[in-house]
């Protein structure tokens, strides 16, 4: 029997989907579901108790969920924003040729390879008060004491010192990939016309770059919301909630808790926000540069 | 002309920078070579003296071992799985006029977003009970992590391959079928290996974040399929933190991500192509 | 399952799955707000659920 | 080789026809040229053949089997595309020889015939090379040199000149119909450039907008074009259309422009008033005695021939003419018009008279 | 760390004299024989005495019996985690789990534990001659049911001691300093005004002399369940408000006005003197858990600090990881007055009596074989060595092993301390709801810690905070 050409097209697709479903979506279903009951196998009554949406009546009143959220944004568009700016800073450095160009970019990649959780770990051990070397050689220098224990600006700006850190490689690499392919012809052009090196960005390599710029955002977007490993070893969320991203939240309110139901909840609401956000960004950014025709 | 001093400045400048890129990771070195005694008094910058104990205990103990071949197996299988599927995947999107590609292609990627404690529990619940054969579990096995990875790399690979196959001409697979060639030969032949810088990045950056996951190999292996992330929380305990122990194995599970990076450096800056599509 | 694009009232084109979404998004957000703002004062959730359902009739086959 | 039916072929997308019931017939050994502006069906109706697109009605047939459901690989057919679509990373030789290697012949067979179809096609010294190293001609002959290798039944050529230059394509233009001498293989030739068309054809199909609008032999078309669109066409410089109306004067049928000027005509089939385009080709203008006043804007001498623009009644009219006629623009020029070469049109319905 | 190696080459050395005594040969083999082919299966923290078991208990196990034994180490927070998903879904992955104090009330509430006493009174084959619940010091009482029946058995026990550093307090010079600016003998502490007299003098000691010095330490992390333990378990006890103040008797309540006493006049005091050592203590203070207090104190940072009676004993005895071995004072911790009265008389506790057991899930699928393991780790036989390799101790025959006398001496009498007043220390109260209450009361908590919520009205939100939790999970009417 012969497929019909598009019938081939979805035997393609079909691992792809299936596994996805498998070990995505039906998951997901089931913490949907879970999200509308009572269940907790520690509380008087352990068995799931179907409740409506009282997770959800719970959740918008919840304080520590919206501080959560509110601190997550703020991480997002602190690390998200300092990865572009100083990636695209690399990857336009990197476009020059200077002695040992290979070797500095392989240096500059390999925070990348690197584990979430060991990055928390070292981070902790350099930044631990008094003893880590960071408040060290920041009490002898400039005498300023750094607490990550106590300052909760301090803990925040090194969770987002620590994400720049460890993520920036990625957005170098996709930008010098972007600049690697961009045609001469409109720089030559843009430079007989009179631009400076400001419009010349502005007008010329911004909008050339666009696609992949956007695409970098989308993919480290995603992953800065859901940042778990590092920020867990390094603050546990703390001082105070300080640094309790929502995948923190979430660790903390399901696991120890065994709050299986509320957790589940903050989940979906979790996922439904970075859905919402991701979807308006490749609806109005991404999809209509990718349909062409 | 530039003046001839310039490089030796950038040179210097990059010195600087690749210090400050590399401080962590050599601080890391420096705490794996420190007996735990020294590691809470003033911290010393520059390494005094070499103590190999904590590379040696770790390299003697089987059980280390064992994670590393785990980790090397499930983080080998996934990348080929992710990679293999996602390639398909995306030669389907971008050659089959599938009705509601960009849907699907949208749809695939939101696995990604979840926060991964979302899957805990129902991946555990569904390993265990729902996807089993017999007595054969997938939990605590290495094919069952090769597989709930593919939650989400399979959407990152979807998403840097797709530009990879976009950009090269469908006339190339028109051409190859009119040839004779088969569907699949035309996959195999032609455009497999047109996009293998793309691949390329894509296998190497997916084993990355397979070898370095720790919060779903930490809750759904349990014996047989741990691996070298897994390892490192055991030496978080409340007797202790053996930090020098944890620095040496994060030392042991960077040298295989440096070498398999190193490896495809020079397909890094073709190949990760996000979204530069053409048009 | 048709991939036809028809313009309708939305911004974007979209076809019917994205318009389903499009749909659950609102609903979800219409009843989160409801149970913050609107829930203590008595008004009970199902009212934002039929809303959402006539609402979302409409984005389905107009939008 | 073969023959190849088209019979009321349509194709949709989604909701939209963009083929409407074509029907050709292309005899065993015949060259074909599809014909008509870009984005007017005829690559799609090539790729129909080819099996790269679906058939949503109607029946296309390859050597008298019907090939709808075939996939391409059955259906013994060989392409030349636009782009060429050579693999990049594959030589030469291995690019020529990729359609035999999929039909598992032996490695010996292989050689022997890319070697032959690279001395046919002068590529012997560039067998090893990539198709990046290759000048657009060369690539524009490796991609034929895989078409040739295979001995199949159909060529089919899409564009295959559209990307070299001028000078090139004439060149290419002339090896190409040297090859169809040779080999003697049935041929269906896309292109939206009439002289390859009228050059290269045994019979042209003019499409236009998902359907056929003639079916001839070039000179045939030249001559007897059946429509305003198929006159306008083919030839060049392009026909002159001028507008008027049917009239009878001095007892001779005239087309009476608006300005009233008469334009000369060899008999009509149709009756007085009716609105009709005159057409007439730049060649068969001469300058002369007797002819229409023409005042000229524009003379453009290529020196074996001078092309004169000018206004007739406010329509635009050329000439084209092998004398040097030298003169200022603005001057009046007698435009003699051969009337056996003058065509006519129902302005209304576009359709010859 | 260095106890793994240690037990490593132990479990050469143990596999060969295990299995001395023919008798009890005679036992593990005629038990094991009809469990051939099993494979037992636990989860544990990676603690040296969890270790232990891994590579010297259970290859010994398995060479008496012939019954396989695997052992998953992980973290304190994924042991839990792992091991109630799978008694929860009824996976039946794990044969024996580890149960620490916090969480076996939990378990005993859910009936997730096999009965040991019961099991084995049901099938006598099944119990080895050698085994013997009485044998076990008093904290297996804390592993038992109302009718005495033990559900774990006991592998870690330690009181969370008040340690200070003999040399400083000895020291003449110090001494004398300390009477002329405070008047009194510098001597450990036995109220909390002498503690705080000290940890502010050193703490001041330290920064005129440029020390790397402080009075005190504090396990105080912004962020992690450790603070909220040294609170409730360690200090708040001695101020004499037990059981985190919630009285379970009274429909577990936890604020004054409703009788209980979590945000009592003596809570509020216990925690403005514990947030006062903080302060006065080293700047990782704020980022300390108990292995941090540890690490300060073996570094030698703090002069005094209340510190786990596991972690005492390396910083007292190994050179490796403390720069304070022989330097080490053991003392009970500085209570208020009544307190100690209280605790002699069984009425109240001056600290925690930490430590865990193992017991057998009821999911587990070999019940039988699981519950022989426990008994060959809880025979006096092992004991010894296990305590040598792994400071802990759980059968009372373990003090008199001359080993252990001797260990004792090296350590500066813990284990005599932990004989002889280990009755004054408590175990974590009794309640099933230990981490979902702590869950919740920790956002608060950690407020307080950061200054973001002065300590009286912290205390009194989570007072209220408790009895809404309680409340929201069934247990409070």
């Amino acid at each position: 029997m012969r497929l019909k050409r598009t019938g081939f097209g979805w035997l393609l697709l079909s691992p792809t989907l299936l596994l996805l479903g498998l070990f995505g979506v039906f998951p997901f279903l089931y913490v949907v579901w879970v999200s509308f009951h009572e269940w907790n196998p520690f509380a008087a009554n352990p068995e799931k108790v179907f409740n409506w949406a009282n997770n959800y009546r719970a959740l918008v009143f919840d304080r520590g969920f919206l501080a959560s959220l509110g601190v997550t944004l703020a991480f997002v568009f602190f690390a998200v924003s300092s990865q572009v700016i100083l990636g695209y800073l690399l990857a336009q450095a990197f476009m020059r040729d200077f002695p040992g160009k290979a070797f500095f970019r392989t240096i500059h990649t390999l925070p990348l390879i690197m584990a979430p959780i060991i990055v928390g770990s070292v981070w902790k051990l350099m930044t631990t008060p008094s003893i880590g070397i960071i408040p060290y050689l920041l009490r002898n220098t400039v005498g300023f004491d750094l607490n990550i224990g106590t300052s909760a600006l301090a803990a925040f700006v090194i969770t987002v010192i620590m994400d720049v850190w460890h993520w920036t490689p990625l957005v170098t690499l996709s930008l010098i990939a972007a600049l690697v392919s961009l045609p001469p012809d409109p720089f030559e052009q843009a430079q007989i016309d009179g631009a400076d090196r400001w419009q010349i960005f502005r007008h010329i390599t911004l909008p050339m770059i666009a696609p992949a710029l956007i695409a970098t955002v989308f993919i480290r977007l995603m992953d800065a919301m859901r940042t778990v490993d590092e920020v867990l070893m390094l603050t546990g969320g703390g001082p105070g909630s300080a640094t309790r991203f929502l995948g923190v939240h979430i660790f903390k309110e399901v696991f120890p808790r065994t709050n299986y139901g509320y957790g589940s909840a903050v989940s979906v609401i979790v996922l439904y926000l970075t859905i919402v956000v991701c979807w308006l960004l490749y609806v109005g950014l991404i999809a209509p540069r990718t349909t062409r025709r | 002309m530039r003046s001839r001093k310039t490089p030796w400045l950038s040179v210097a400048l990059w010195s600087l920078l690749s210090f400050v890129t590399l401080f962590p990771i050599y601080w890391m070195f420096v705490i794996s070579m420190k007996a735990p005694v020294e590691l809470f008094s003033t911290p010393d910058i520059l390494l005094r003296s070499l103590d190999w104990s904590n590379y040696v205990e770790v390299l003697e103990s089987p059980t280390l071992r064992g994670y590393m071949v785990n980790s090397l197996v499930i983080s080998s299988g996934n990348a080929v799985l992710v990679t293999a599927l996602g390639f398909l995947a995306c030669y389907a999107l971008t050659r089959y006029d599938l009705p509601g590609k960009e849907s699907i292609f949208f749809w695939t990627i939101t696995n990604r977003m979840a926060p991964p404690a979302v899957f805990l529990l129902p991946l555990f619940l569904l390993l265990t009970q729902v996807y089993r054969i017999g007595d054969f579990s997938l939990l605590d096995t290495r094919i069952g992590m090769i597989l709930v990875y593919c939650t989400f790399n399979l959407p990152f690979a979807i998403w840097t391959l797709r530009p990879t196959l976009d950009a090269i001409p469908k006339e190339l697979d028109e051409a190859a079928l009119v040839d004779g060639a088969s569907a699949w030969r035309v996959i195999w032949d032609v455009i497999l290996p047109l996009a293998r810088p793309g691949l390329a990045v894509t296998l190497i950056l997916t084993w990355v974040f397979a070898w370095n996951e720790y919060l779903l190999a930490a809750t759904l292996t349990n014996f047989t399929a741990r691996t070298l992330t897994t390892g490192l929380s055991e030496y978080v305990t409340t007797t202790g933190t053996a930090w020098g122990i944890m620095a040496a194995i994060s030392v042991f599970t960077l040298i295989p991500a440096l070498i398999v990076f190193s490896l495809v450096q020079r397909h890094i800056v073709t190949g990760l192509t996000f979204g530069a599509v053409k048009g | 399952m048709s991939e036809e694009r028809k313009p309708g009232f939305l911004p974007i084109e979209t076809n019917w799955f994205d318009r389903l979404f499009i749909a659950v998004v609102l609903w979800v957000a219409l009843s989160l707000f409801w149970l913050r703002f609107l829930e203590p004062l008595g008004l009970s959730v199902w009212i934002a659920a039929a809303i959402s359902v006539v609402l979302g009739v409409w984005i389905v086959r107009r939008g | 080789m073969a023959t190849v039916q088209i019979r009321g072929v349509t194709k949709r997308y989604g909701g939209v026809q963009v083929m409407h019931g074509v029907d050709v017939d292309i005899e065993d050994g015949e060259f074909v040229v599809l014909v008509g502006p870009s984005g007017y069906g005829k690559s799609t109706l090539l790729r129909m053949i080819a099996g790269l697109e679906e058939v949503s009605g109607g029946t296309i047939s390859i050597g008298g089997r019907v090939v709808n459901d075939m996939l391409p690989k059955e259906r013994d057919i060989a392409m030349v595309f636009q782009s060429y679509a050579l693999y990049p990373h594959k030589t030469v030789a291995q690019n020529m020889g990729f359609p035999l290697l999929m039909q598992k012949r032996p490695k010996a067979e292989i050689e022997e015939k890319v070697r032959k179809a690279a001395e046919i096609l002068d590529l012997t010294k560039y067998l090893d090379r990539y198709p990046r190293q290759l000048s657009g001609g060369q690539r524009q002959r490796v991609a034929m040199g895989r078409a040739i290798v295979r001995d199949p039944q159909v060529f089919l050529f899409d564009e295959p000149l559209s990307n070299l230059d001028a000078k090139l394509r004439v060149s290419m233009r002339v090896e190409i119909k040297e090859l169809h001498q040779r080999l003697r293989t049935t041929t269906v030739y896309v292109t939206h450039d009439q002289i390859e068309a009228m050059t290269m054809a045994h019979k042209i199909v003019v499409m236009r907008d998902g359907r056929v609008e003639q079916i001839g032999r070039p000179l045939d078309l030249y001559d007897r074009p059946a429509n305003l669109f198929v006159a306008g066409f083919i030839g060049s410089p392009a026909m002159n259309f001028l507008e008027g109306r049917l009239a009878t004067r001095d007892g001779r049928r005239v087309v009476e422009t608006a300005d009233g000027t008469a334009l000369p005509l060899e008999g009509a089939a149709a009756e007085d008033g009716r609105r009709v385009t005159y057409g007439i080709r730049p060649e068969h203008i001469s300058v002369g005695e007797g002819g229409i006043p023409v005042k000229v804007s524009v003379f453009e001498p290529t020196g074996s021939e001078t092309l004169i623009f000018g206004r007739l009644g406010g329509q635009l009219i050329d000439a084209l003419v092998r004398d040097r006629i030298e003169g200022e623009p603005g001057q009046t020029l007698p435009f003699r018009i051969d009337p056996r070469r003058a065509h006519l049109f129902d302005t209304a319905t576009g359709v010859r008279l | 760390m260095t106890y793994l190696s240690r037990a490593g080459a132990l479990a050469l050395a143990m596999g060969l004299t295990g299995l001395s005594s023919p008798a009890l040969a005679d036992f593990w083999s005629d038990a094991g024989a009809n469990y051939q082919g099993v494979v037992l299966r636990g989860v544990t923290e990676s603690t040296p005495p969890s270790n232990y078991i891994k590579d010297v208990l259970a290859p010994q196990f398995e060479a008496a019996t012939g019954i396989k034994v695997e052992i998953e180490t992980t973290s304190w927070d994924q042991m839990y985690d792992k091991a109630i998903k799978d008694m929860e879904a009824g996976t039946g992955i794990y044969d024996m789990v580890y149960i620490e104090q916090d969480i076996i009330y939990a378990y005993l509430a859910r009936n997730f534990l096999v009965d040991i006493t019961q099991a084995l009174a049901d099938k006598p084959e099944l119990k080895a001659p050698t085994f013997d619940e009485g044998k076990f010091t008093s904290f297996a009482n804390y592993f038992k049911d109302a009718n005495g029946h033990l559900f774990g058995v006991p592998m870690e026990a330690f009181i969370k001691l008040y340690l200070y550093r003999k040399d400083l307090f000895e020291d003449p010079a110090i001494q004398a300093a300390f009477k002329e600016k405070t008047g009194r003998d510098l001597k450990p502490a036995t109220t909390h005004e002498e503690y705080t007299a000290i940890a502010d003098f050193f703490t001041e000691y330290g920064k005129e002399n440029g020390l790397e010095l402080w009075g005190s330490t504090a396990q105080a992390h912004t962020g992690h369940p450790a603070s909220w333990y040294e609170f409730f378990e360690s200090v708040a006890p001695t101020f004499g408000v037990w059981n985190w103040g919630i009285d379970a008797n009274n429909n577990y309540a936890a604020t004054v006005a409703n009788g209980g006493k979590m945000n009592s006049d003596e809570a509020k005091a216990a925690l403005k003197w514990w947030l006062h050592l903080r302060d006065v203590g080293p700047p990782e203070s704020a980022q300390s858990t108990w292995t941090e207090v540890a690490t300060t104190f073996a570094a030698g940072r703090a002069a005094q600090g209340l510190v786990y009676g596991e972690n005492a004993a390396w910083i007292a005895s190994d050179p490796n990881q403390s720069k304070v071995v022989g330097k080490v004072g053991f003392a009970l911790p500085p209570t208020a007055p009544g307190v100690m009265e209280a605790a002699e008389a069984g009425t109240g506790y001056i600290g925690y009596y930490d430590g865990g057991a193992f017991g057998v899930p009821v999911t587990s699928k070999n019940r039988e074989a699981a519950l022989l393991f426990l008994q060959f780790i809880g025979q006096d036989e092992v004991q010894a060595d296990w305590a040598v390799a792994a400071p802990r101790i759980t059968n009372t025959a373990t003090y008199d092993d001359p080993k252990i006398a001797e260990m004792d001496a090296k350590l500066g009498g813990y284990y005599t301390m932990l004989r002889d007043q280990g009755r004054l220390f408590a175990g974590a109260p009794p309640y099933p709801f230990h981490a979902q209450l702590r869950g919740a009361l920790e956002p608060i908590f950690f407020d307080i810690l950061t200054g973001k919520i002065g300590p009286d009205e912290g205390l009194d939100a989570m007072a209220a905070k408790t009895e809404e939790e309680l409340t929201a999970l069934g247990y409070r009417k």
